[in-house]
């Protein structure tokens, strides 16, 4: 049965290498391969999945072993997948939302006349996302790491003739490379702290505890904060987090199973997964809920301040993410509760995305919100789903949103004493902003007087993201439409399971019995009751929602952003945190180079010309000896004969 | 009186022999230092032959006049053919070398 | 003097007197060698020293030597000097001011450290034992050198021999012209001087219109400036020309003026022809 | 006696410029089509050397060895060690690409220009340098080594001064005077360390009596050869000099970016994918073998201006505006991990500087040819000529930003593995220096990424708004290269399994153990 893990993999990388050195013959089946492929390993996700039930709860864990990567001396290691919980966790998420997202992009993309290579890069995705997932060594897993930076690369400067699209994709290759710098590190101290970096010998299995026993606290601080950098690259955590937002220059398909659903969340999954390592390293664990939090409240407040719908989004899913890594700086208290955010997340997050792509689709794909209102009987399928998404992101109840989002809060309140509580305090404000900034998005777009109508051009403020904005100036009255088939199922079904899925998983703690086992758990004691915090936060809620109506819904919302409050112009800014980086860093650094380049010039290699140019003088006074005149060469000769007979003289006298 | 006089008086005219050479530039002027420098030898060799009371010092001499002759035909006849093509016998004109 | 005071370790007052009179003479004789600017006066002084050197050689015991530095250098080598000089010196009468840089300084500090140094030298040298020529002169100096010279030098002397022939021979190439081309004929001769625009008429003697008719003073053109042309070409390049045309001229022009007041008409313009020595520089 | 194959694997080449040379000037394509052949038969010998080699054998085989010149002991010695099988493997699997690439580079410019030297000449010269390379590498002669290791430079020489690129930016008077400059800098560069090294080479005969590898490693091990300390260190800092400018290491990095710049792309290719890792070999070989105390003195130095290569590299590659000067920057912080790994002392530092030896090799011949070609097509080498490059040939700017990626070490290509492997082994013994390298990695992505950002995205230039897209000889060039890096990024354990033993032979020269993991060191 394990032999099932290879192909699981295999298929869409096999697409991905079709796809991209197919040529153009593929052009016109292309993307139906890619589809097709991305089930095919859907359906073996669901087989496991089933085989994986079938077992005791101990014995959920498959490896297979293909072959010996890089042997040397001590240094080994393989190709080999583990799947346990977790793992299958991700899978069945990464290639059930995955599969909807290629389905939906078919629509989506049907203009484009590089769609093939679309869902090439889309398939080489899943392929090293699922490799990420099913590593069982850290250096395999970086691999995987590495590969969905590559095709998140390759999909955000997917309209490569946008500068701002490759600058985009640059940027986010960047800050994750510092961010696979952490990992790199981590890795190399694994190996000379344990000697090794597979899961197994390291972390241990929850009957016999690995190598991280054995090692000094000190050290496993290291490892652990060293991730938690990789963590804050890939998953667009305070400092790193600013790529996440430029992003969204990509195609909104790729926003939504990439920068939404699933890559994002990767770090998540590596602290979870590295629990063993977090467990027996405090600080690092306080570090990563201190970061969590800081995240948390950051992307909500630069969410509330967006006026471009995929930003907006983008700024929840920072916070959302927030939640999952404050869950997972928890330890065993929040192991589990981050994943369940993680997966339902995945879903409303993703359906909200698509929801935002399909109102994009029928407004010319124009992203500034200032310039939708009143769609919903315009395109009432995407209203109905992004609706549904909406809710279950604000955490109504009875919402998947509800579920894991009110268990994260009380796990931070759980943690007991003062950081309990503070950050207990951040969630809590976390969700009012939340429920405020998604009202606001629900409003601008859905409701209110329909602003697009006499909507003269783009504004350059916002420049549009998608290919049609490319042709130029001329704009075309927007007449609004719902989108295709294609592309709504996919949202209905996402909204079905934003709706039901934390029903389903917190029911009979379903989620919780299945994880447990990888994971661990343990019930922190909570300093108020479950329903006092369930109260705090509905009040929360309430309150956003509340103070967004004021705002949005009652006024009409202007047409063109007001200067708006210090706050709001430093938010709509990322919270001035690109300018820093752009100051110092950028700036800093190309001053640097530029010196660099002119001591190399100057100085290094001036050395090696001085000395050139010194020896021509030399020989060009030496040559001036040479005049020509006998009588002066015969003067030298004279000397020397007077020299030698000074030299026999002396030799005489001494 | 000494007779190593004689050797100081040889080593006197071969110093001005020698500076001679250096700071005349006729060609022929030139040529007579250099005999005066070889004279000056030839003194001091005779003068050495009487020290030691034996005759080669003379022969030494002897040789060195008739190397001398045959030098001054050969040098005199080179300043001849020289002063024909270049109508001149300064020996700074002798320069074709130079670069 | 005779051979056994010779042997003795100081030696006569004669010779010393000797000495000292003829070495001063040799060693002006020298800087005069150096010094003279007229190569003919060089080669004079320099035969002077030869001379001097001469009489040292036979005091010095060295009889055959002072003969053959008599005969050969003074008698032939420097003769063959002064016929060189005549063949060349006359144009290259050379100044002393110097053209290279320093280079007379330099020379002047090596000849002078030079010769401290040989003096240094000769004077720390520890010649104290002197035994003269006299046994080595005793049956007779020639006959002394040439039992020598056929015994132990004998090969040196036949190369010797090889030498000056070679020399000889070496020295008649080296003058010898080799006519390329057959000898130009009167008539070609002209031609070319018409054609070179040189002075085609034979040279004019000299003193004409002249108060002399010595051979140096050159003669006048009609109007009053001496022409180079009538003196000798020797005589020319040594600069040995007496000049009387000056008086001459003032006559001639307060002739002129004479002339004008008389017949009051203009002076007649002297006629400028293209000079015959310009042309031909 | 056997059949001598290491001789016949540099004697091929040797024969074939010697042939190639000879071929009339009519017949152009027939010369290169006999320097084609007369490679790609090299490889055939050298992939037999591969096959016949065992790697738990002994430490030299296939050895040959006659007496030369009897009055200094120098003995014609050759031997292959895993390291040198598997460079010389690398030297024969590059020069057919590299002559394919430079297929039309060396023909006349239809604008009758006389700097351009015959076709024949180039080939030949290729070969020639195909033929020292491999000798220096299977040389266990010091002496041997040495002759070669400088006979070199002059076919370099004559490659870098006398072909530059076709079309260049400004004038063939101005290229021709700066690929001049050029190839003298590199002349002298590498001549005074040459000089250098001769003298201790010279000074390691006194001292030793003997110029083979062998025999003086023996005597060394068993003790009847003693030096004294300040001796082997002088020593060591002749050959380490000469192999330093070589490879080449801060502050003696000048020469490449210049040489490289100015030759044509597949020239590049050969200096700092072939000629450049006899230095990096030769450390591993010679100074290692011959001077291990010397060498663990000279090791915090040397690793110290092996870091500031890395980031001295990269950083200066970011700051270029030239394509090929990016790419010698580059190369630059690379040899910097190679010699941190091979001065790192540990079987992981050392097997991945081997491993990155023939890496780097490729990847760079990858990237360096793509670029080639890409400038041949418009004619310039500046990077702000170009600009969404990307629409107008797509094969090109794949396979240029596949030879990217393999140059900023992605995982899942060649070069991740050994850079991987060198700084997990330096970092085991030198945590410090392994932290600041990685942040090359950083640096690495940002070139690659800005080179290519700038290059194949964004509006199309009008300038390469025609630019054809690879040629069917070009992809052949590329496209072989790239399925290799694939293929030893996923799997390279063929090559590690080479390397491995000489890798302990020579650990075990210097007397370094890999440091234990704490965990065991603690129990």
């Amino acid at each position: 049965m394990e032999n099932l893990i290879a192909p699981l993999i295999a298929a869409p990388l096999l697409g991905a290498a079709v796809l991209l050195v197919g040529g153009r013959r593929l052009d016109r089946a292309g993307h139906w391969i890619g589809v097709v492929l991305s089930f095919v390993s859907f359906a073996l996700g669901l087989v496991l999945f089933a085989d994986l039930l079938g077992k005791g709860a101990g014995h959920r864990t498959l490896t297979q072993h293909l072959f010996s990567w890089i042997p040397v001396a001590g240094f080994q290691a393989d190709v080999t997948f583990r799947l346990d919980q977790l793992s299958m966790t991700f899978v069945l998420l990464i290639t059930g939302v995955g599969s909807l997202i290629h389905l939906y992009s078919v629509g989506y993309m049907a203009h484009d006349e590089r769609r093939r290579r679309f869902f090439g890069y889309l398939n080489l995705f899943l392929a090293a996302m699922l490799l990420l997932v099913l590593a069982d060594n850290y250096l395999l897993l970086y691999v995987g790491w590495e590969g969905v930076g590559l095709a998140s690369y390759l999909l955000i400067g997917f309209w490569q003739h946008k500068p701002s699209a490759a600058t985009a994709a640059k940027k986010a290759f960047l800050v994750n490379r510092v961010g696979d710098m952490g990992l790199s590190i981590a890795i190399m101290l694994m190996f000379t702290t344990f000697g090794s970096f597979a899961f197994g010998p390291v972390l241990g299995t929850h009957e016999e505890p690995g190598l991280v026993g054995d090692a000094s606290e000190g050290r496993l601080t290291a490892i652990a904060l060293m991730l938690l950098l990789a963590a804050c690259g890939k998953s667009a955590q305070v400092p790193l987090q600013s790529w996440l937002g430029d992003a969204m220059e990509g195609p909104t398909p790729v926003s939504a199973l990439i920068h939404a659903a699933t890559m994002v969340t990767a770090g998540v999954y590596l602290i979870v997964r590295s629990g063993a390592i977090f467990n027996a390293a405090p600080d690092a664990q306080l570090a990563v809920t201190v970061v969590g939090a800081v995240t948390l409240l950051f992307g909500a407040i630069v969410g509330c301040a967006k006026d471009d719908i995929k930003k907006a989004l983008a700024g929840s899913t920072m916070s959302q993410i927030g939640y999952m890594v404050l869950a997972a700086g928890l330890g065993p208290i929040g192991y589990v509760f981050a994943i369940m955010h993680l997966v339902t997340h995945g879903f409303f997050k993703a359906g909200l995305f698509l929801g935002a792509g399909s109102v994009m689709h029928g407004m010319n794909d124009e992203v500034d919100m200032r310039r939708y209102g009143g769609l919903r009987k315009y395109m009432p399928v995407t209203f109905i789903t992004f609706g549904l998404g909406y809710l279950a992101i604000i955490g109504f109840p009875g919402l998947s949103g509800f579920f894991s989002k009110d268990k994260i809060i009380e796990a931070a309140f759980a943690k007991g004493g003062t950081e309990g509580w503070i950050l207990g305090g951040a969630a809590l404000l976390g969700a009012a902003i939340t429920a405020f900034y998604m009202t606001r998005v629900m409003l601008m777009t859905f409701f209110g007087e329909e602003r697009w109508r006499d909507a003269p051009t783009p504004s350059p403020a916002e420049p549009s993201v998608e290919p049609a904005a490319e042709t130029g100036g001329e704009h075309t009255e927007p007449h609004p439409h719902e989108s295709p088939k294609v592309m709504t199922i996919p949202m209905i079904v996402l909204a079905v399971g934003s709706v039901f899925g934390g029903a389903f998983f917190s029911i009979g703690d379903r989620f919780l019995n299945w994880l447990e086992p990888v994971t661990g758990h343990d019930h922190g004691d909570a300093p108020l009751s479950a329903g006092v915090i369930t109260g705090a936060t509905m009040v929360c809620l309430v309150v956003g929602v509340a103070i967004a109506w004021a705002q949005y819904g009652r006024k009409p919302v202007p047409a063109v952003a007001p200067r708006g409050s210090l706050l709001t112009r430093a938010a709509r800014r990322d919270l001035l945190q690109d300018d820093f980086n752009h100051v110092v860093l950028v700036r800093g650094g190309e001053h640097l180079t530029r010196s660099l380049v002119y001591l190399d010039h100057s100085l290094v290699d001036g050395v090696v010309n001085g000395t050139a140019a010194g020896f021509g003088g030399l020989s060009g006074r030496l040559r001036r000896l040479q005049n020509g005149f006998a009588r002066s060469y015969a003067v030298s000769m004279f000397g020397g004969a007077a020299l030698l007979v000074a030299a026999t003289l002396l030799m005489r006298a001494v | 009186m000494n007779p190593v006089n004689y050797l100081y008086l040889a080593a006197l005219l071969f110093t001005i022999g020698a500076t001679g050479v250096l700071i005349r530039r006729n060609a022929i002027v030139v040529f007579m230092c250099v005999e005066l420098m070889l004279n000056a030898c030839n003194l001091a060799f005779v003068a050495f032959s009487r020290m030691h009371g034996n005759l080669d010092g003379q022969i030494i001499a002897f040789f060195t006049m008739v190397v001398a002759a045959a030098e001054v035909v050969v040098g005199l006849a080179i300043i001849v053919s020289l002063f024909r093509t270049r109508h001149s016998a300064s020996v700074d004109d002798a320069s074709l070398m130079k670069l | 003097m005779s051979a056994h005071t010779l042997a003795a370790y100081t030696t006569s007052t004669g010779e010393a007197f000797q000495f000292w009179v003829l070495g001063t003479v040799a060693v002006i004789g020298a800087l005069c060698t150096v010094f003279m600017k007229k190569a003919v006066h060089s080669a004079l002084c320099l035969a002077g020293t030869m001379i001097v050197l001469a009489v040292f050689y036979l005091a010095n015991g060295a009889y055959f030597l002072g003969i053959v530095q008599i005969v050969v250098y003074t008698g032939a080598i420097m003769m063959l000097f002064l016929f060189v000089v005549m063949l060349v010196g006359v144009t290259a009468a050379d100044s002393l001011k110097e053209t290279i840089k320093g280079q007379r300084w330099l020379a002047l500090l090596c000849g002078i450290g030079f010769g401290v140094l040989l003096l240094a030298g000769i004077g720390n040298a520890s010649l104290k034992e002197f035994n003269g020529t006299g046994r080595a002169n005793a049956n007779g100096n020639v006959e002394g050198l040439a039992s020598l010279i056929f015994t132990k030098y004998v090969f040196a002397f036949e190369i010797t021999g090889a030498l000056l022939i070679t020399a000889a021979v070496g020295a008649m190439v080296l003058t010898h012209r080799e006519r390329t081309e057959r000898a130009k004929t009167q008539r070609e001769l002209s031609e070319q001087r018409v054609r070179e625009g040189t002075y085609i008429p034979p040279l004019p003697a000299p003193g004409v219109y002249a108060r002399h008719n010595a051979v140096d003073i050159a003669g006048l053109l009609p109007d009053g400036t001496p022409s180079e042309l009538t003196v000798n070409k020797t005589l020319r390049a040594r600069g040995q020309i007496r000049d009387v045309s000056t008086e001459a001229l003032g006559e001639l022009r307060a002739l002129e003026q004479r002339a004008e007041e008389r017949l009051e008409r203009r002076a007649i313009e002297p006629e400028t022809f293209k000079r015959p020595e310009e042309a031909s520089k | 006696m056997s059949f001598p194959l290491l001789t016949a694997t540099a004697a091929l080449p040797a024969l074939g410029a010697v042939a190639t040379a000879a071929v009339p000037a009519a017949q152009r394509t027939a010369a290169k089509w006999l320097a084609l052949l007369v490679s790609l038969a090299t490889l055939a010998l050298a992939v037999t050397v591969l096959v016949r080699f065992d790697p738990d054998g002994e430490r030299y085989q296939l050895t040959e060895n006659h007496a030369w010149i009897r009055d200094f002991g120098v003995r014609y010695e050759l031997g292959v060690d895993g390291i040198a099988v598997a460079l010389v493997a690398l030297t024969a699997l590059l020069i057919p690409f590299i002559i394919l690439a430079g297929w039309h580079d060396a023909d006349p410019l239809e604008t009758g220009s006389r700097r351009w030297r015959p076709t024949q000449g180039f080939f030949a010269l290729i070969l020639a340098v195909e033929a020292m390379v491999v000798i220096s590498f299977e040389a266990t002669d010091v002496f041997v080594f040495y002759i070669f290791f400088e006979a070199m430079l002059i076919p370099m020489y004559f490659l870098i001064g006398g072909f530059g690129d076709r079309a260049h930016a400004h004038g063939e008077e101005t290229a021709a005077t700066q690929r001049s400059y050029a190839a003298v800098k590199f002349l002298l560069y590498n001549l005074a360390g040459g000089l250098i090294m001769l003298a201790a080479v010279i000074g390691l005969y006194v001292v030793a009596g003997s110029f083979s590898l062998s025999e003086i490693a023996d005597a060394r091990a068993n003790g009847t050869l003693h030096m004294a300390t300040s001796t082997e260190r002088w020593l060591f800092l002749g050959f380490f000099f000469a192999f330093a400018v070589k490879a080449p290491l801060w502050p003696l990095h000048t020469w490449l970016p210049n040489a490289m710049q100015e030759a044509t792309a597949p020239v590049a290719v050969l200096i700092t994918a072939v000629v450049d890792k006899v230095g990096t070999f030769a450390m591993l070989r010679f100074c290692l073998q011959l001077f291990p105390e010397a060498s663990k003195w000279a090791t915090p130095v040397v690793l110290v201006l092996a870091v500031i290569s890395i980031i001295y590299g990269a950083l200066l590659a970011v700051g270029q505006r030239d394509i090929k000067r990016l790419v010698a920057y580059a190369s630059i912080s690379h040899f910097g991990f190679i010699i941190m790994g091979v001065f790192a002392m540990t079987s992981q530092g050392q097997s991945g500087a081997t491993l990155y030896m023939v890496n780097h090799g490729i990847s760079t011949a990858a990237l360096m040819l793509v670029a080639g070609f890409l400038i041949s097509r418009r004619g310039s080498r500046l990077i702000a000529d170009y600009g969404g490059v990307q629409k107008v040939a797509p094969v090109l700017a794949g396979t240029f930003l596949i030879g990217g990626l393999a140059t900023l070490s992605l995982p899942g290509l060649a070069p991740f593995v050994s850079e991987f492997l060198v700084l997990v082994g330096t970092f085991t013994r030198y945590p410090v220096i392994g932290i600041i390298a990685t942040f090359g990695i950083v640096l690495a992505a940002l070139y690659t990424l800005v080179l290519y950002q700038r290059t194949m995205t964004g509006p199309v230039k009008p300038e390469v708004s025609a630019m054809p897209d690879l040629r069917a000889r070009e992809v052949l060039v590329v496209a072989p290269l790239i399925v290799l890096l694939i293929f030893l990024g996923v799997y390279p354990k063929p090559v590690t399994n080479i390397v491995d033993p000489a890798v302990k032979q020579t650990l075990s020269d210097v007397h370094k153990k890999d440091p234990r993991p704490e965990v065991e060191a603690a129990k």
